[in-house]
């Protein structure tokens, strides 16, 4: 827990905003996957914190940034918080995306504001000297972000809209798909966050190719530390796995994700 | 210097402020962020004979102020919780209290049984008052005659003090309180969660699959300063008092109603360090008001009461 | 366009948003700040025979995201309420709903009878669940054989439909939403107040001089959407829901959980015209889930339940 | 209801802020005494309104002023609204205080934020020709405001401070008592708001010299419109009297303080 300034919060896309914050201790331990507990007020209502994956962090700065959709409550209290305000922050918390193995191509699927910790992966991939391809999904044109970056990374982005406004009509795994039957021979991983539906799909593709994929799941939390068992993912060996412990990112077989 | 120290159940605290059972896990994932000897004392999560899987997700939903919550006793089992929760409990330096919770009497009987090999546990506290499970928990706190035999029971065959953990889901929780002392408890909890639910407007069904979750949290605290108030007039054993604790004034109220201690639950989700910071007010508050004695302010608001 | 006419008890309301009794006084105090012609239905402060002082003050007290309150039933009596109120009232042209309180049985039918002669009265609200006056009230509503016997004494008297409003303060609900049943109310309706007490720590004693206050507000929804969601699979009469209503949002959900009517009462302290945008919200809602009329959506989380 | 823009919302005086609102109705048709009820959110906590005596009302600029003391939850969250934002009201509500009778001399008895409406009084006595006398008292000096308001309406005023920092050492209705036993004939009014303390003594200084006095009361308050029954004042016939709506100024006679 630390009280972390607020260097900046800012517009990106439509009701999509860029979070900066003064936080040595996430900018240094951070890995991408892993998210920030946040406090919205200090009273007692909403009375829950709110995660929001990790989507940068700047060694150098001491900064770390989260990109979050203005949706409820929460999210709009946040996004009227000025820079010199302080924000209330647990983390980094949970398990990240792992490093895909030396000679693997890191196919990235994003789907709205889930592209947020895709981002800090491409950046860490990229430090990593690894590149690939991402393919990002929006519901509309005015709500994309994040492309420039992932090129920046060295990715080659491909991107679709559900209303065709931009980039191709239709949803990212399509073009997962698309890629894997082109390319038969390429030894990919796939690391994925957005709309449950997005996962699903990323996992059944997943195994009909066979290859890994990473998800990041969300699931509503209590403590955020795994000690109040309230965010549970069915696991597929039986039982349930703590999305704020176990995962975040879990690999696509070991959790049901319906 | 205000003595922070109460007696509960023949337990000594070196402050009033425990946590609630099922919001701290079993300790060691909050000893991570904080030393959690500065508490009064540990609570555990529930804990069942056999390991349980727990309910479906969704299991948690905000309300306003409140948080609905539908685990349904997601546990280890005492045989795991044993092999590992307790080595890390019992290097703790303050009093640890299971929470134990079953089907019928008979597994109350057997876990307590089985934990009572356990040197250092403080206490057992029976939560007769689960809303979350298809069978037992708050059925028994739901009616004096289940509610007594649980405790008495337990009781039997527990070398550990025991405290009853009481539901709010009842007409008259003096009734259950007086049961259960009668029982031979050694204290009462109060509140566990009050009954309630929540619809999704948009896929027009509860949130929940078992429909019914348990609130708590700020929501919920006027209902229980009630009952402690109520149960302080009731019976001769200590009140541990919670239900929606969420700063040092909130706890002095229900010291105040007759809370010999007190527990905080949800407020922990928003702030891991909230009983930290209620022991500071606490230990202000009685300095401001010339106590020596936080014990000494347990129960003064029926006393002013009475003159007003 | 949507059809938000209900029928409930034989009355029509051409909207099934209501006041809840005691929020909205006589409605003559509202009327000069919106057309109360719009709401659904009004429902009066609670009359009792004689004329009541209520209780001394402090009244109210807010709580987080609530409020408790002990207003004790001030009321210019039945008397009173047809010399002063009745005139204004009976010029509205929506359903006017008369909430009646008493201490004993014999004061209930009493009332009805006083009440009797008014042609425009369009049902009596039994309120057998008032937590705030020394004797009556809430006593009634705690157990089915007293709320039997006082609903049947309206019933008997009553040239109006009763709807006989139900305490939370109970095990189980639904034993008392039957045995009225039974009694003959043509409908339910809940929750009132939740019992709950807040304590000064400066004064250290109970903020109100009787103690224990009624809890109303956001805080309390889950607990009354609970409580409406098990009646109305205990009972075949309508149910009208109540307890924390702030937005439309909340109402769907009461109507989702069975509620064929809904009453918005301390969300009217915030804003007066709270019920107006809910009633607007109500019929966004319902078109865009493409329903013409909504007592479609009455009860409908129960068939989805079923299937999830 | 209005929705009422913030023209200005600043500090006067240790934790006490001067809030102006742009609204016509308000500024058109105040009385001194009146009071707004205002929402310090749009969420459900806090839940209820708080009401404020109306400060000043500015007919030809159209604003209205409240003086609040930062004391809890709301007042709080007042004080960190701006200047363009909007602030839900109702009012003017309530009864306020009558002008006295021609050739009486008004005193008036104000205690820490109490004194915020007995500034529109004075200035509404002053336009209607007549000035008096004002006894201010406050906590410390640091907490004093309104002094040269009142000189600005032609009222001598004299102050006290509970620890003596500014103005007399004790309380404004000791001077008030000093000054009816010194000025024994003169025909007075006495208007006072404040502490509970400060108007119980206000009342027995009235009676026992027979002269009038108004008091504004403060109980809390639901609806704020005399339909909630929620704000009792008990009344010296038996029974209790409205704070919303039969006062909040009640002749000194009319009701039991205690
Ligand atoms: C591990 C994780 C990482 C996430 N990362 C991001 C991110 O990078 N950017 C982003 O915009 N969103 C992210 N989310 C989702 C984000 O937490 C919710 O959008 C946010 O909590 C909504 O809060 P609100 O108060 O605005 O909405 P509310 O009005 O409270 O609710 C809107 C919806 O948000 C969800 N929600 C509310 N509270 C929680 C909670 N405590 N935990 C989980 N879900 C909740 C609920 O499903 C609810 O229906 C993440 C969620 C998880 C679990
Ligand atoms: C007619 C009237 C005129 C007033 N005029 C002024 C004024 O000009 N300037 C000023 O600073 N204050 C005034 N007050 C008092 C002001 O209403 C309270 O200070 C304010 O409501 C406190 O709100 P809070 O949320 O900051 O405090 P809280 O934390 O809610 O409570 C602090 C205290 O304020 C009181 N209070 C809270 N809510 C209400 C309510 N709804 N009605 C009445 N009292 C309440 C309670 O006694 C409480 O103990 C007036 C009160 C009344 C009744
Ligand atoms: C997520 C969660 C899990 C809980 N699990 C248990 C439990 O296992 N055993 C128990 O007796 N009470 C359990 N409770 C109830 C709390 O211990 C406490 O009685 C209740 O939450 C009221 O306190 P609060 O409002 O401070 O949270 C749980 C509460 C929550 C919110
Ligand atoms: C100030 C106040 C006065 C009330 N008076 C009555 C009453 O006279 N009769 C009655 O049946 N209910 C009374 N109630 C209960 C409400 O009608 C309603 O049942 C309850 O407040 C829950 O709804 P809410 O949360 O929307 O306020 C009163 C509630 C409040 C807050
Ligand atoms: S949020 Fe508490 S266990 Fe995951
Ligand atoms: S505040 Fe409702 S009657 Fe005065």
């Amino acid at each position: 827990m630390h009280q972390a300034e607020i260097i900046l919060n800012e517009k990106v896309a439509h009701s999509i905003y860029l979070l900066r914050l003064r936080a040595n201790k996430v900018a240094e331990g951070a890995n991408p996957g892993q998210f920030l507990h946040v406090k919205c007020t200090k009273g007692p209502h909403p009375l829950l914190r709110r995660p929001f994956s990790i989507a940068g962090a700047h060694r150098e700065e001491g900064t770390a940034d989260i990109i979050y959709r203005v949706v409820g409550e929460g999210t709009s209290i946040l996004s009227k918080k000025r820079p010199g305000e302080v924000l209330d922050i647990m983390g980094p918390l949970g398990r990240g995306f792992p490093l895909p193995l030396p000679g693997t191509l890191p196919l990235i699927v994003g789907g709205g504001v889930g592209v947020a910790p895709l981002l800090f992966l491409a950046k860490e991939l990229n430090k990593a000297g690894l590149v690939g391809r991402a393919f990002l999904g929006f519901s509309t044109a005015r709500e994309a972000f994040g492309k420039e970056i992932f090129e920046t990374c060295g990715f080659s982005v491909e991107l679709t809209t559900d209303d065709g406004t931009h980039g191709k009509r239709g949803f990212p795994t399509e073009l997962l798909e698309d890629y894997l039957k082109s390319e038969k021979k390429v030894k990919a991983i796939v690391y994925a966050c957005g709309p449950r539906m997005l996962l699903l799909k990323v996992k059944e593709i997943a195994v009909s190719f066979g290859i890994l994929a990473y998800l990041s799941l969300e699931e509503r939390m209590g403590c955020g530390i795994g000690a109040c068992f309230g965010c549970a993912v069915k696991s597929a060996k039986g039982g349930y796995k703590k999305v704020c412990w176990d995962g975040p990112v879990f690999e696509a077989g070991e959790v049901e994700i319906w | 210097m205000v003595d922070l120290s109460v007696k509960i159940a023949g337990i000594c605290l070196k402050n009033p402020v425990m946590v609630a059972s099922g919001t701290f896990g079993f300790a060691r994932e909050y000893s991570r962020m904080f030393d959690v000897n500065e508490l009064g004392a540990v609570v555990t999560k529930g804990i069942t004979l056999l390991p349980k899987e727990g309910n479906p997700p969704p299991r948690l939903f905000e309300t306003t102020a409140g948080l609905l919550n539908s685990v349904g006793l997601e546990n280890p089992g005492v045989e795991g919780f044993i092999r590992d929760e307790w080595p890390y409990l019992k290097t703790l330096q303050v009093p640890v209290i299971v929470n134990i919770a079953g089907e019928t009497v008979e597994e109350y009987r057997r876990i307590t049984q089985c934990l009572s090999p356990l040197e250092g546990i403080s206490a057992l506290e029976v939560n007769i008052s689960c809303p979350n499970v298809e069978k037992g928990g708050m059925a028994f706190g739901r009616h004096p005659d289940s509610a007594y035999e649980v405790v008495r029971a337990v009781k039997e065959q527990s070398p550990f003090p025991v405290i009853a953990k009481l539901s709010p889901n009842v007409s008259d929780i003096r009734e259950i309180a007086l049961a259960v002392e009668e029982a031979g408890a050694d204290a009462v909890s109060l509140i566990n969660t009050i009954l309630g639910m929540a619809v999704d407007v948009e896929k027009k069904r509860p949130v929940f699959k078992r429909v019914f979750a348990g609130l708590s949290g700020p929501a919920v605290k006027p209902i229980a300063l009630r009952m402690v108030y109520e149960v302080y007039e009731a019976v001769r054993i200590p009140v541990i008092g919670m239900g929606g604790i969420f700063s040092w004034r909130d706890a002095v109220e229900f010291i105040l109603a007759g809370a010999s201690a007190v527990a905080v639950g949800s407020a922990i989700f928003s702030d891991p360090v909230a009983p930290l910071k209620i022991i500071r007010g606490l230990e202000d508050y009685a300095a401001r008001n010339l106590q020596t004695r936080i014990s000494d302010l347990v129960g003064l608001a029926h006393r002013n009461a009475a003159e007003f």
